[in-house]
């Protein structure tokens, strides 16, 4: 029975001295403390592990945000301002706010719009038709819309409208994350401020061809006739390459330009209707 | 550092030795209590404690455990505690209680590793495959299934097992055998 | 057993129903789109301007690189623009456009139908003419021909290929060449041989569904020493360079390297006819042969056409358009060479071109997709596959964007041929998306 | 011949992922590059095998004699968790190249289940060939043990290829992840019991 | 967080088998019927909780440096109480559940409570966020048993429901990987809803 | 057509089609069936009939109000699918258990992986293996004199029996191969034993219905084998390679020891083996797509049933060695075929 | 990121001159949802230091990479370090059976045998350096 007992205390003390050797050296060595904080913005931050940030996944973002506190570039599109100031909340420190973002569709020519010259028969996906030919209307610069953008969205926010043919995006639902840019092989998708009051104006075409092509081609195209320019007070519209292109931050929203657009292919977004009647008169 | 994990390791064996002590006990009545278990079933009423009096013997390569029962002095039995390794899954180890004539009282299903659905109907609690062998005695009733020729009716799916535990039951009567040979049947 | 190369391959119906159909001459056309992008490679630059005018045969263009070929005249007239006009698929390119009037040749032109035998040009005199006269493959790539006729270090031609196994199911043109001007395109093809050297072996590869081809062949080159014809067994895409050498010497061309490599060279039929022309009769590659063809019976013809005629123009003369120029109502598709290979036309105002080796009117029932499925991993793709890939893989690889595992398992090998999707019987777009990857695979490639 | 029944047995027969249950989590967790499992599979059968060796030792020669087997637990847990950590200090030292390559290539052995499991099986666990039912011998033992390592390397293996193709093909959403692999394990354990009772 | 909070977040949002998918090899190796499982996560509960309890107490004494083989020691301990207890008092039980019950020692649930949270926490909260924990390993080891047992073998914690043979498969291995499968699909579906 | 219809090439396309494909493997499929109604009849009817609309009506419920996607019968997979476990049913088998058959088959096996093409593992067979291990008795002993359609039933006409379901003295037993297992371990011989039971190989190859549905006539299955083949559906790359591997590894064991180990031709001929290696080892989805893959796979389906047949606890080995070698699948098919060619060739 | 040839690992630099890129490398569990609670061993730090150039390209320090290396190379590292001790485990054992030897003494020689062997390893240190060399590249996103 003592015997027993002796036994017992002196394998595991001298086990238990061999184990914390060891177990000693090692952690002193490789084993990695995680920070805790990694985990505690991770739980604010949306984990939808889109990669809309650049990194690989929600993860590598925030490993990267909590251990570089001097990078201010660092941004969740997907969680917004909103989950950026929690997260830095969580780590004591400030950031930078980025005006929220939206994705916008870059055309106008809807199937009832522009005339369809022959039926596509391949496999619906915008990339092969843009590799193949000019797509089924005249505009080679025009969304295809098979919907490559809506298969890449992680989220829902785009749906190709069964009647213009074209990609809507639900601005609730979208969260800038860029995915659907990338996916478009006409690069018709860009992602702009969502503006005051989501309140934004933009140029409703790709098309860079010359007026009188892109009018054949499409009768809401944009025809680089330059009223626009003129009608600016801002200084906000370029011309190149016969397409306007507004800039957002020197855009004050007077929206003169959207009256002066002869093939009305600058689009307002979320202004009231009743002043958009006037526009049109 | 090394002393608050030696204080733990040194704290930490003496529960557990403590524990041991404590334990010590119970186990090995909880082992013995379950042979005594087993040999309440298979042997009629004894008075005397069989697995004190147990003694071993050498049968087939075998080393065989036998249980004697007295009642008021007078031998009612004898238990035979054998171990077959033609079981599908493993060994089966059995406990089979004789009358002094050679009758098979009963039998009980030590441990065995038969599967699960099949092969573990050997257990009295899970089909009633063994109780056809109570009261049978082994020189009218041939121990083996019936597709060998013999009269025990299998388990379904399961001829191996019952093979096996027959083939058990046949060790143990002949060990049963040698004992009243050889011991005269007498403690 | 014939010949043939030892992968994969398929067989569908050959359909050449135009086979028995003589070559005649299109009518001149009023007007010729000349675009400048006839050739593989770098454009033709223009060297004449709106106003001009021109003789058949005057250059129009000139090739603008070492890879690039030059344009000439297909008719005389004036020039009426320079300028950008959508091709068949609807794309921009740079076209010289001419308005007929009359018919007038340069006079260097020898016009007459004679076959001169004889060759008296000298091997690097030969060479400078066919690049003059703005000869390119018309077997489908319109590699410029001089191109593959200029020696590489190292690289020691043996044998000289003619490709005539017009795999392709439906088109003729190959074999009407064969059949009417065996001798002229043999010519042509001795002519190539020397300009490779004389110790190359030529060889001529027909089809066994063309036994008269092979037989007229067989004739013609009785008279050649060096020369002979390989019958192959029917079995597309016999006509792949890559098929065709392997079909012949048993020789296999690696991943990236020039069929030279194996000490062969393939040239088309018609490309031997058009260098005949071009050195023996000083003819720029004004003409070709085009198919015009499809189930319809009626619609079977196989024409010596202007280049630069528009797509229109032929199908009226061939009957396939109504009074309003509209095409008739059961012809769904007009696809721009073989069904295999072709190219679907979309823009019927653009010209046939160079290397335009017919077109094929199909019907919806013929072509139209059926509905997609899911993959049943039958392995018919990769039995069908002449490069031994994996269309199966590539495709799922290719839909899951894993472009790393693409590379590994050598999608830029994929000649485009078409058998797999052909073949599925789930009918997968499986070439669709393999075409992309690959053109993203060998966009990367080509960055290292 | 009991070697090889030994072996059959623990590699097919009573695989220890698909029928013993020891080492599942590793099983599901490990990625589907097969060249990953084919590593994972030799590193746990050279920690298996010195484990075993080692425990088995203590067992038989230190435990029993002193009589204090109810020690097993104990002091087998604390063993094996210092080996595995003193092989990489050990290979650390030896070669630092060695070390790093393996640090690339393979994920850590945290198979802690699967070889204290292993290590108590061995010398408890009795088996019978033909005669009385014995514990192992030492050299059995350790057969014992790098057949058991090797069925673990076997369902591993064939488990990444089965993996790779599903993240291929795709499994419906609720399925994706653990559940799919589960019930593959179950199918695969289905396909498995064709080969109970050969030993 | 309250402490009712801490015991119920164990049982279902971080349920420690339907949703951490940990321990694997008990669950899958002991649910051969409804009370063995029960049994399992009865003893590895009692092992989680105490040593979580013990741990917390002796954390504040425990060099960082050692933290690990401490636990370790702590955990087998508590393990070789659990073994000899059940030896001594549930021997049938014991040989049923067999290589299992030592094999709690490296169950993850339980050092990695003992990591994350007792190390950090109050004894009478870790004595809790064990009991929650081991109290969900508890509950899906059960249903899973049940499952089995009912799909295998026609009855309910013994009891005989359907005369006779059931499906066999779900009391073999099989159908241990095919009903723990389905059972996590419907736990997420149902946690969802 | 007004507009042109435009796609990337080629244009014109096979006649095939999945359905067609699978339409092609159920009429190889009739002479089997027609001789287990020849042989059974109604009983052999109502496992057909059971399983087929089992299959068909789970995949529809499960694709519709599971998966809420278009509905995936029409392809006629999941017929094959029902008509091959059926026929890898005793005809004894009660519909419930049929019926369990078909959720396995389909429910688990098929669609929790994705449907048609994701499975990795071959559905009829998951089912009956699954069927096999659940209900040993049922599924190994052949009674057809169970339930309704006994022919001591006054109300079934003798006609609707079948043959042998006339036959009184053959309504029940084991299978050939069940028999000569239990013998062996009794110590009989397989000559002996096969004298005994009146197994002629003329019998076996012909018909009999002592085993599963589709074990029943070797012909039968021949003649299904050969249509598939003369319609190029399968390659009979797999089904050579089991043949020739079962055949070589049992004549091995026979010529060591024809007292224990039973003649190359009566493996060939029992049990499940032509039933598996025509149509179930060839079933597209779950076997390799290359030549060598396809040799590799046959061959150890070939090693794995013999191993088991002759050593294991089941008589049969089929099912399972198949199954196995499903999972060696992804493996087999990570094989890279030869590259068309890796250095520039010379002659 | 699955190519067969290469396996990739990412890091962090944590030198530059000569180049230290400091890899975590995690448990085999990794499907387990529970990455953070098993710590017994569940993540280790291990540096790299062996490179063989950086393409053109200078690494900052704290920058993310990836690491590659022939698949080739990891198994040749699996072989000196687990694949020949294992068999020279079994191989002793086997030997040290035949001659009759006492259990715990095979035992014993076994272990021994595998330490000379390590002990040799460690001897041929330097050669054995020269076969392993690891690229870094840029992580692209
Ligand atoms: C997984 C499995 C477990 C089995 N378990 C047993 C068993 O425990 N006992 C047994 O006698 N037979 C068992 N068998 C069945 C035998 O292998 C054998 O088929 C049967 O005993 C002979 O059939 P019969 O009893 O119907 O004559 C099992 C079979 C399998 C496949
Ligand atoms: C799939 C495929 C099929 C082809 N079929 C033919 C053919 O039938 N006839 C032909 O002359 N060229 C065919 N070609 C083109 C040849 O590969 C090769 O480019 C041509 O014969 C070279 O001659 P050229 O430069 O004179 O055109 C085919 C190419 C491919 C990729
Ligand atoms: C850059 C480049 C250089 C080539 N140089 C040669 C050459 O020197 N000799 C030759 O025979 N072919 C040469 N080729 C031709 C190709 O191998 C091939 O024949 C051509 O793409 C036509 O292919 P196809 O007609 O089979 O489609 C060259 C191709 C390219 C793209
Ligand atoms: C040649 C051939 C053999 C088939 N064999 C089987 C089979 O053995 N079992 C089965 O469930 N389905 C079989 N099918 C049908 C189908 O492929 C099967 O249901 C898929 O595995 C389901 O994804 C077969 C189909 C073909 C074309
Ligand atoms: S619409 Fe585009 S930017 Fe917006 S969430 Fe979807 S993919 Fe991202
Ligand atoms: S926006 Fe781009 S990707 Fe989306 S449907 Fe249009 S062309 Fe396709
Ligand atoms: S198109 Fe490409 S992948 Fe398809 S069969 Fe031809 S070569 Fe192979
Ligand atoms: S031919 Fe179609 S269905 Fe068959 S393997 Fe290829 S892609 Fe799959
Ligand atoms: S419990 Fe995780 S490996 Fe066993």
């Amino acid at each position: 029975m003592i015997s027993t007992l002796l036994y017992t205390v002196l394998i595991l003390s001298l086990l238990g001295g061999l184990l914390a050797v060891v177990l000693y050296v090692v952690a002193q060595k490789f084993n990695v403390q995680e920070d805790p904080r990694i985990d505690e913005v991770l739980e604010v931050l949306p984990g939808a592990n889109c990669g809309g940030c650049g990194y690989a996944g929600c993860r590598a973002f925030v490993e990267a945000f909590v251990n570089n506190p001097e990078r201010t570039d660092l941004f969740c599109p997907v969680g917004g301002n909103k989950a950026m100031q929690m997260a830095a909340m969580v780590l004591g420190r400030d950031t930078l706010e980025q005006a929220p973002k939206v994705a916008v569709v870059r055309c106008n020519g809807s199937c009832q719009v522009r005339p369809q010259l022959n039926v596509y028969d391949g496999s619906p996906s915008c990339a092969v038709v843009a590799d193949l030919y000019g797509g089924e209307t005249a505009c080679s610069f025009g969304c295809l819309g098979l919907g490559d953008c809506v298969q890449s969205c992680a989220f829902d926010a785009l749906t190709i409208d069964p009647e213009t043919c074209l990609p809507v995006v639900d601005e609730d639902k979208c969260t800038s994350c860029g995915a659907c840019v990338k996916a478009c092989p006409r690069g018709i998708i860009e992602i702009r401020p969502k503006g005051p009051k989501n309140r934004r104006i933009f140029v409703s075409c790709m098309n860079k061809d010359k007026g009188a092509l892109t009018r054949k081609a499409c009768p809401v195209g944009c025809i680089g006739c330059g009223l626009c320019v003129k009608a600016c007070p801002f200084d906000a519209i370029t011309i190149t390459n016969n397409l306007a292109y507004i800039d957002p931050d020197a855009c004050r929203l007077c929206r003169k330009c959207v009256a002066v657009c002869p093939t009305h292919s600058i689009l307002e977004i979320n202004f009231p209707p009743k002043k958009q009647e006037v526009v049109h008169e | 550092m090394f002393l608050t994990l030696l204080l733990i390791c040194f704290g930490g064996s003496a529960i557990l030795g403590g524990v041991y002590l404590l334990t010590h006990g119970p186990i090995e009545a909880a082992q013995t209590a379950k042979v005594n278990r087993a040999l309440m079933g298979v042997l009629p009423e004894f008075d005397n404690t069989p697995s004190e009096e147990c003694f071993e013997m050498d049968l087939e390569g075998q080393v065989i455990k036998a249980y004697p029962a007295l009642f008021n002095g007078e031998p009612v039995g004898w238990a035979v505690e054998v171990v077959t390794t033609r079981g599908f899954g493993g060994p089966i180890q059995i406990m089979v209680g004789f009358l002094p004539d050679g009758t098979i009282f009963n039998s009980a299903l030590i441990s065995h590793s038969e599967t699960p659905g099949l092969g573990d109907k050997l257990d009295a609690e899970k089909s009633d495959f063994s109780t056809q062998f109570k009261g049978k005695h082994p020189a009218t009733f041939t121990l083996a299934v019936k597709k060998d020729g013999g009269m025990v009716d299998a388990i379904t799916a399961a001829t191996i097992s019952s093979r096996a535990f027959c083939h058990a039951m046949e060790v143990a009567y002949k060990a049963f055998q040698h004992i009243a040979t050889q011991e005269g049947g007498k403690v | 057993m014939s010949k043939t190369f030892s992968i994969g391959g398929i067989h569908p119906n050959d359909s050449k129903f135009s086979k028995d159909v003589s070559i005649v001459d299109l009518p001149v056309p009023e007007r010729v789109f000349l675009p400048m992008n006839q050739h593989l490679g770098i454009p033709a630059a223009p060297v004449v301007k709106k106003g001009d005018t021109v003789l058949v045969g005057q250059v129009v263009a000139e090739a603008a690189g070492f890879v690039s070929a030059p344009i000439h005249a297909s008719v005389s007239g004036t020039v009426t623009d320079v300028g950008l006009y959508p091709d068949f698929q609807g794309k921009r390119v740079q076209t010289v456009v001419i308005e007929t009037e009359g018919d007038d040749w340069l006079d260097t032109i020898d016009r007459t139908a004679q076959v001169k035998q004889e060759i008296t040009m000298v091997p690097k005199d030969t060479f400078q003419k066919i690049q003059e006269m703005g000869v390119v493959g018309l077997g489908g790539a319109a590699f410029p021909t001089y191109v593959k006729l200029t020696p590489i270090e190292g690289m020691n031609p043996e044998f000289l290929i003619i490709n005539g196994s017009e795999c392709e199911p439906f088109l003729t043109s190959d074999y009407r060449l064969m059949l009417e001007h065996g001798q002229e395109l043999m010519i042509g093809a001795e002519l190539m041989r020397r300009v490779l050297g004389t110790g190359v072996t030529g060889v001529i590869g027909i089809e066994k569904n063309k036994p008269l081809a092979i037989k007229a062949m067989q004739k013609i080159t009785a008279g050649y020493l060096q020369w002979k014809v390989v019958p192959l067994k029917k079995r597309y895409p016999q006509g792949g360079e890559k098929q065709l050498i392997d079909a012949v010497l048993g020789r296999k061309v690696a991943s990236f390297a020039l069929p030279i490599s194996t000490g062969a060279i393939v040239q088309n039929v018609g490309t031997a006819f058009a260098v005949y022309e071009a050195v023996q009769k000083n003819k720029p590659l004004v003409t070709n042969v085009l198919t015009v063809t499809g189930s319809d019976p009626k619609i079977q013809y196989n024409y010596r056409f202007r280049i630069g005629t528009p797509i229109e123009d032929v199908l009226k003369t061939a009957g396939a358009l109504d009074a309003e120029g509209n095409l008739l109502p059961h012809i769904a598709k007009v696809v721009n060479g073989g069904p295999m290979m072709g190219k679907a036309v979309v823009n019927m105002k653009a010209p046939v071109v160079k290397s335009t080796s017919g077109l094929l009117l199909l019907t919806e029932k013929e072509t139209k997709r059926l509905e997609p499925g899911e993959c049943i991993r039958c392995a018919k793709c990769f039995q069908a596959c002449p490069m031994r890939l994996q269309p199966y893989l590539l495709y799922q690889l290719a839909l899951a964007g894993r472009t790393e595992e693409l590379d590994e398992y050598r999608v830029f090998d994929c000649i485009d041929c078409g058998s797999c999707l052909y073949a599925c019987p789930a009918h997968l777009p499986l070439l669709d998306l393999i075409r992309l990857a690959k053109n993203t695979s060998l966009k990367n490639i080509r960055k290292k | 011949m009991e070697y090889i029944l030994i072996i059959i047995s623990a590699v097919f027969v009573n695989n220890i992922v698909l029928n013993q249950f020891l080492g599942v989590c590793p099983f599901l967790g490990v990625s589907n590059r097969i060249s990953t499992a084919v590593g994972m599979s030799a590193a746990v059968l050279f920690v298996m095998t010195l484990s075993t060796l080692i425990t088995y030792l203590i067992q038989m020669y230190v435990l029993n004699p002193l009589q204090i087997g109810f020690m097993q637990t104990v002091t087998f847990i604390l063993v094996i968790a210092a080996l595995v950590q003193m092989v990489e200090i050990v290979l650390k030292k030896i070669s630092p190249a060695l070390y790093q390559a393996l640090g690339i290539f393979l994920p850590l052995i945290t198979t802690n289940c699967a070889v204290l499991g292993v290590a108590i099986l061995v010398v408890t666990q009795e088996f019978s060939f033909g005669g009385t039912p014995a514990l192992l011998t030492l050299p059995q033992a350790l057969v014992y043990t790098a057949a058991m390592a090797a069925g673990f390397g076997l369902a591993l293996i064939l488990f990444a290829g089965m993996r790779e193709h599903m993240e291929l093909v795709g499994v419906p959403q609720p399925f994706k992840g653990v559940p799919i692999a589960l019930i593959t394990a179950g199918i695969l354990a289905l396909a498995f019991m064709g080969f109970s009772g050969i030993v | 967080m309250s402490k009712w909070k801490i015991i119920t977040q164990g049982i279902i949002k971080e349920n420690p088998t339907f949703v951490l998918v940990l321990g694997m090899c008990p669950t899958l190796g002991t649910t051969t019927s409804a009370i063995n499982g029960m049994s399992m996560g009865l003893a590895t509960t009692f092992v989680l909780m105490l040593s979580n309890y013990v741990i917390s107490l002796l954390a504040g004494f425990i060099p960082s440096k050692v933290r690990i083989p401490a636990f370790i020691i702590v955990i087998a301990i508590f393990v070789t109480v659990v073994q000899l207890v059940m030896q001594a008092y549930v021997p049938a039980l014991y040989q049923t559940l067999g290589l299992f019950i030592p094999l709690i020692v490296v169950n993850c649930i339980v050092l990695g409570r003992a990591e994350a949270y007792a190390s950090k926490n109050k004894p009478l909260d870790s004595f809790l966020d064990g009991l929650g924990s081991g109290l969900g390993f508890t509950l899906a080891l059960t249903v899973l048993g049940i499952v089995r047992e009912l799909l295998g073998a026609g009855s309910f914690f013994g009891l005989k429901l359907i005369p006779g043979d059931a499906i066999l498969v779900f009391i073999l291995a099989p159908g241990a990987f095919l009903a723990l499968g389905y059972l996590m699909v419907l736990f997420n579906k149902l946690k969802k809803a | 057509m007004d507009k042109l219809l435009v796609s990337p090439a080629p244009h014109i396309h096979t006649k095939e089609s999945t359905k067609g494909i699978m339409l092609d493997v159920i009429i190889a499929l009739v002479p089997a069936v027609l001789v287990s109604l020849y042989l059974a009849g109604i009983s052999a009817f109502l496992v057909l009939a059971v399983s087929v609309t089992g299959c068909v009506l789970i995949e529809h419920l499960i694709a519709k109000y599971l998966m809420k996607k278009e509905t995936t019968v029409r392809d006629l997979s999941a017929v094959v699918t029902g008509l091959l476990l059926a026929l890898n049913l005793p005809v004894s088998a009660p519909w419930w258990m049929v019926l369990i058959g078909c959720v396995v088959a389909i429910g688990i096996a098929k669609m929790t992986f994705g449907g048609l093409g994701h499975n990795l593992f071959n559905p009829a067979l998951v089912a009956r293996v699954f069927l096999l291990v659940s209900f040993p008795v049922q599924m190994t002993n052949w009674a057809l004199s169970n339930g309704m359609f006994s022919p001591e039933n006054p109300l079934i006409p003798g006609f609707l029996l079948g043959v042998q379901g006339q036959l009184p003295d053959a309504l029940s037993g084991a299978t050939p191969l069940g028999l000569v297992k239990e013998g062996i371990s009794l110590g009989l011989t397989p000559q002996a034993l096969i004298n005994q039971e009146g197994l002629t190989y003329g019998k076996l190859f012909l018909g009999h219905m002592s085993g599963s549905m589709g074990e029943a006539s070797g012909v039968a299955l021949l003649i299904g084998f050969v249509y598939l083949l003369v319609r190029k559906v399968i390659k009979p790359i797999i089904p050579i390679a089991i043949l020739v591997t079962v055949a070589l590894f049992s004549g091995i064991l026979y010529w060591v020891n024809p007292a224990q180990f039973a003649d190359p031709l009566f493996h060939l001929l029992t049990g499940g083996l032509l039933i598996g290696a025509f149509f179930m080892a060839t079933d597209y989805v779950t076997s390799p797509m290359s030549p060598l893959g396809m040799i590799i796979f046959g061959v150890g389906i070939g090693v794995v049933t013999v191993i088991i047949r002759v050593w294991g606890a089941y008589p049969e080995g089929m099912s399972f060695a198949i199954l196995f070698m499903n999972a060696w699948v992804p493996l087999i098919n990570k094989i890279k075929p030869f590259p068309y060619q890796k250095e520039v060739s010379r002659g | 990121m699955h190519s067969k040839e290469t396996i990739t690992h990412k890091g962090i630099v944590t030198a530059t001159n000569p180049l230290k890129v400091e890899i975590v490398t995690e448990g085999a569990c990794s499907g387990c949802h529970a990455k953070g609670y098993c710590s017994l061993s569940a993540k280790k730090r291990k540096e790299i230091t062996r490179f063989q150039g950086t393409e053109g390209w200078t690494p900052v320090l704290g920058e993310e990479v990836v690491i590659s290396m022939h698949t080739r190379l990891g198994f040749k590292a699996l072989w000196y370090g687990m694949g020949i001790p294992a068999l020279l485990l079994g191989l002793s054992v086997t030997c040290f059976s035949i001659l009759k030897m006492k259990e715990w003494v095979v035992g014993v020689f076994a272990l021994l045998c595998i330490g000379i062997y390590y002990f040799v390893l460690y001897l041929l240190k330097y050669r054995i350096q020269n076969d392993f060399y690891f690229t870094v590249h840029r992580p692209n996103p």
